[in-house]
């Protein structure tokens, strides 16, 4: 069911944790639904020095979070803006058609946590990064059923 | 491709083909390939193999062998009964259908298409045990009801229904009474008569039986459509060239399993236990349905801040085979809705995990299985910012 | 049990297990039965027996693998495609269905009971060829002309539809195409693109697959209902644990077959024209259906004054398995529908003997049916009250 | 599908042929069905001294008459009226319930030759032996379809 990259990443997720005194904090999806992903940043001179993440999750959950947090540690807060859902599941060399929400709510962890940056900067993220989705609810993450 | 390490907890999934009935299928799969249904000899020894398992089928479950129907499995058996009584009784003007909340989707989606032709549903509640109430039943029956369908023990907490209960209540409102048994048979003792039952689903493979057929049990004298249409196989009951192997593999299977099953039982409820008491040593743990009326291979256990792919995943890195939700939605992001109709909330749902013995199965693996689980359980809680909040709230208190 | 003298010609009722098919089956009859929905790699491994099937289905027919799915035979399918469709179509105000005079039951039968539920139903003449005429078609359709069902080739006489032809005229007219093809598949080139097949229904056991699996074929796009609802298995259009052994079996039996079609097909059709070519020097015999557009292993005769199941019985005791009528109704009384269909009387009808051979038949099978034939018809002609009325008025002219 | 009897009699038909100056000769069945039986009988001094058949039909319709011939000859008339298809399916240890009209059909055949053999001799067989089936019809026969 799963590429051998997604395997990888799930049993030995990269970052993952906690970074206490985070620049960021961004957290998506819902107990209801099953997938919860928290994501730390530690932001240098606009560079993500650090990421980490929890996830509770399945298995896709957990791979597209440890992927994301490569894919974005080392890289400058923009380069990390255009991480995409695609390019995460790409990354891993594709996911089950129904697992491609794991890969939207890893995008929207990491905006959220960008986002938290942004706030605590005194910046409204909203023009710079539009409407970060708040998972309240299972529908407004757009996973489908 | 299974080494010493590997071990098999998902019986209730399916189950191993028993090497000894797969020895009475080898003729059939090789030289007896003959029609049932032709005329010559050659034919004629498939006919009387196709029989003798009919009789079979029939002795481990009290009936008689014209009652038996052969089907495709338990799935196609269950479609059957509910579409063929329906059917038959809406001609007589009753078109309700009591059944539970909690049964296998075969039951749960026949009558949802049922309802979308105008039947009337009343899906009664199976409370946190996991079992029906009988004055709930007797409550639920109306002049119009026309089939009470209950499981008889349920495929993912291995709950056992009050079958002789329903059964006699149905009988009494002179009710046709139809039971999932597909978890049952070959574990749990069953005389359709002394029991009431009407109309009884199985499938073989989940008692060391073939894969793809099933049986159905139809009291004679209940009035039914057809299914599957066609040739007149199956008294012209049931369409198709008769699967002559999967057939004499079913017959096999279930005398089997039927002489097997006390001592079965008594193995396979000592592991059963020890599981569940072991597992519950695990902070935030706990144990689904009714601990006494239940299979005695079946183990339910959910655990907070935990998601239940993940679990299994993690467990099959420790060749450890389980399930989590029920086999055919496992790979659904739905939690499973025998566990919300037990009255779990969908975050504690989502933690679940079955595992299910058979024979094949040690005390040993049950050691296996205590030790490999705990470290899994931390590791996920530790990633999970679900058990963060768990503890936060505890603390708080 | 076969003697050396036993010959097998009654391959349209089922076929003999190919050893090569059984032996890519046997791992999944012994350790690899995992459950191919389960999450777990041991599923997953099933998992991928299963789409390597479905893939080798589908390239037999020329579809892409979403498109086939498994089912318990061809009955199975039969039913589901055409109840499936017409349920799907009714809401669209479309009621009407057109299909052949002979049939096979599983298609008769669920149009007998579509035709209780208030479709409207045409049967189109198949003539004395066995053929169903174009003009006859295009006549028949009308504008709530929901679906169109023609089998590929017949199951007692062999003759083969111009498909492609109905298919074409089923696009243009925008009618849902299905045809039964239990009895072409493996034996004629199929292309479900080329030939505008919609649906298309097959059977395992009849080209040395196993029995009790089959497939059918639905194009991407077309709305159809379930017919056995349950779990998520087909991509929630067919419930039931899969078959992984018998859906692996019709994989491999459909690759062999299709790759020693054309070898085939001219070694079966030297037989069979042998065959017709010598029972028709017995006097009053006949050749039922279209000489050329014929199955390749088909031979359906007729002798007057003789009834088929006798002349079937003294067969059996000189070792021919044959048939006489179809064999899933040879145990009735009623002479075939499908040789009345084609405009026989009925005292002639009861006279028919079917031949259908597969790659283990010879030449040398043909030499000892023409032999064993003649004495046998002679022998029941000498008992036959009938036979005597033909040669009294053959007398009198 | 058939017992040992039913096969014996099949392939070795008794009293298989015709009686040249044959006393009394009924027909049953028709061929539209499937099924035609022809009894043959010499009558000596009320006793059935020979009894030959000819059967148009299946394994059981030729069985069925085989044992019926055995079953009648060397026997009386009146024995003979008494022939019951009952008595024929126990002779053969039985038959499938489908194939029971042709125990029926052997019964008739018999009493249609009775019937001939009294009208020869100018006497009225209604009395004797009820309406003899003429069997025109499948329906008239009784048998189920
Ligand atoms: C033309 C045709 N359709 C359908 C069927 C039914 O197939 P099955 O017996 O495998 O269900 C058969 C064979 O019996 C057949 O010959
Ligand atoms: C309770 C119950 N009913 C019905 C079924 C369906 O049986 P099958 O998958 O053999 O069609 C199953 C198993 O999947 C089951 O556990």
């Amino acid at each position: 069911m799963y590429t051998e990259q997604v395997m990888e990443h799930f049993t030995n997720p990269r970052n993952m944790g906690e970074i206490p005194d985070a620049d960021g904090i961004g957290e998506v999806g819902n107990a209801k639904c099953g997938d919860i992903m928290k994501m730390y940043l530690k932001i240098e001179n606009g560079i993500i020095v650090d990421c980490k993440f929890k996830t509770y999750g399945c298995a896709s959950a957990i791979a597209t979070s440890s992927i994301a947090t490569e894919m974005v540690k080392g890289h400058s807060i923009e380069e990390a803006m255009t991480l995409s859902n695609k390019a995460v599941v790409e990354a891993l060399g594709g996911l089950p058609a129904h697992k491609i929400h794991c890969s939207v709510l890893a995008e929207q962890a990491i905006k959220a946590a960008l986002a938290d940056y942004y706030k605590k900067q005194g910046i409204d993220p909203e023009p710079i990064l539009g409407v970060t989705c708040e998972c309240e609810s299972c529908e407004s993450c757009g996973k489908h059923h | 491709m299974q080494n010493s390490n590997f071990i098999y907890a998902d019986n209730a999934a399916t189950t191993k083909l028993s090497p000894q009935v797969l020895d009475k299928m080898m003729p059939y799969l090789t030289e007896e390939y003959g029609n049932a249904s032709s005329l010559y000899d050659f034919g004629q020894q498939a006919r009387t193999a196709v029989e003798n398992a009919r009789e079979q089928v029939s002795a481990a479950i009290g009936a008689t062998a014209r009652e038996i129907y052969f089907t495709s499995g338990g799935s196609e058996a269950d479609n059957w009964a509910i579409q063929g009584v329906a059917r038959a009784m809406k001609k007589k003007g009753k078109n309700h259908i009591i059944s539970s909340a909690f049964e296998h989707h075969a039951v749960l989606h026949t009558l949802d298409s049922l309802k979308a032709e105008g039947f009337e549903i009343t899906l009664l509640p199976v409370h946190e045990n996991g079992l029906v109430r009988i004055q709930e039943l007797k409550a639920a029956i109306r002049p119009e009801t026309a089939l009470v369908t209950i499981m008889f023990a349920n495929n993912e907490i291995g709950t056992i229904q009050p079958i002789g209960e329903i059964g006699a209540i149905c009988k009494e409102n002179k009710i046709i009474f139809h039971t999932d048994a597909v978890q049952a048979v070959g574990n749990v003792a069953i005389d359709v008569n002394a029991m009431n039952i009407d109309l009884l689903s199985m499938s073989a493979h989940k008692f060391h039986g073939p894969k793809g057929v099933g049986a159905l049990y139809i009291r004679k004298g209940i009035s039914f459509r057809n299914l599957i249409d066609g040739g007149s196989q199956e008294r012209g009951r049931r369409a198709g060239t008769e699967n002559t192997p999967g057939i004499v593999g079913l017959g096999e299977a279930i005398t089997i399993a039927v002489s097997t099953m006390d001592k079965r039982a008594k193995k396979l409820s000592a592991i059963r236990d020890k599981i569940m008491d072991g597992a519950l040593k695990i902070e935030r743990s706990r144990v689904n349905g009714d601990r006494n009326s239940r299979l005695p291979g079946n183990v339910s256990l959910c655990f907070e801040g935990v998601e239940g792919e993940s679990l299994l995943l993690m467990l099959d890195l420790k060749g450890i085979c389980a399930s989590s939700g029920s086999a055919c939605t496992s790979g659904s992001l739905d939690p499973s809705h025998v566990l919300l109709a037990i009255g779990l909330i969908h975050e504690i749902a989502h933690g679940s995990l079955r595992l299910t013995f058979s024979d094949e199965n040690t005390m040993e693996d049950a050691d296996k299985i205590l030790e490999a689980l705990p470290p899994i359980i931390d590791r996920l809680r530790l990633m999970s910012p679900l058990w963060e909040k768990i503890k936060r709230k505890e603390g708080k208190k």
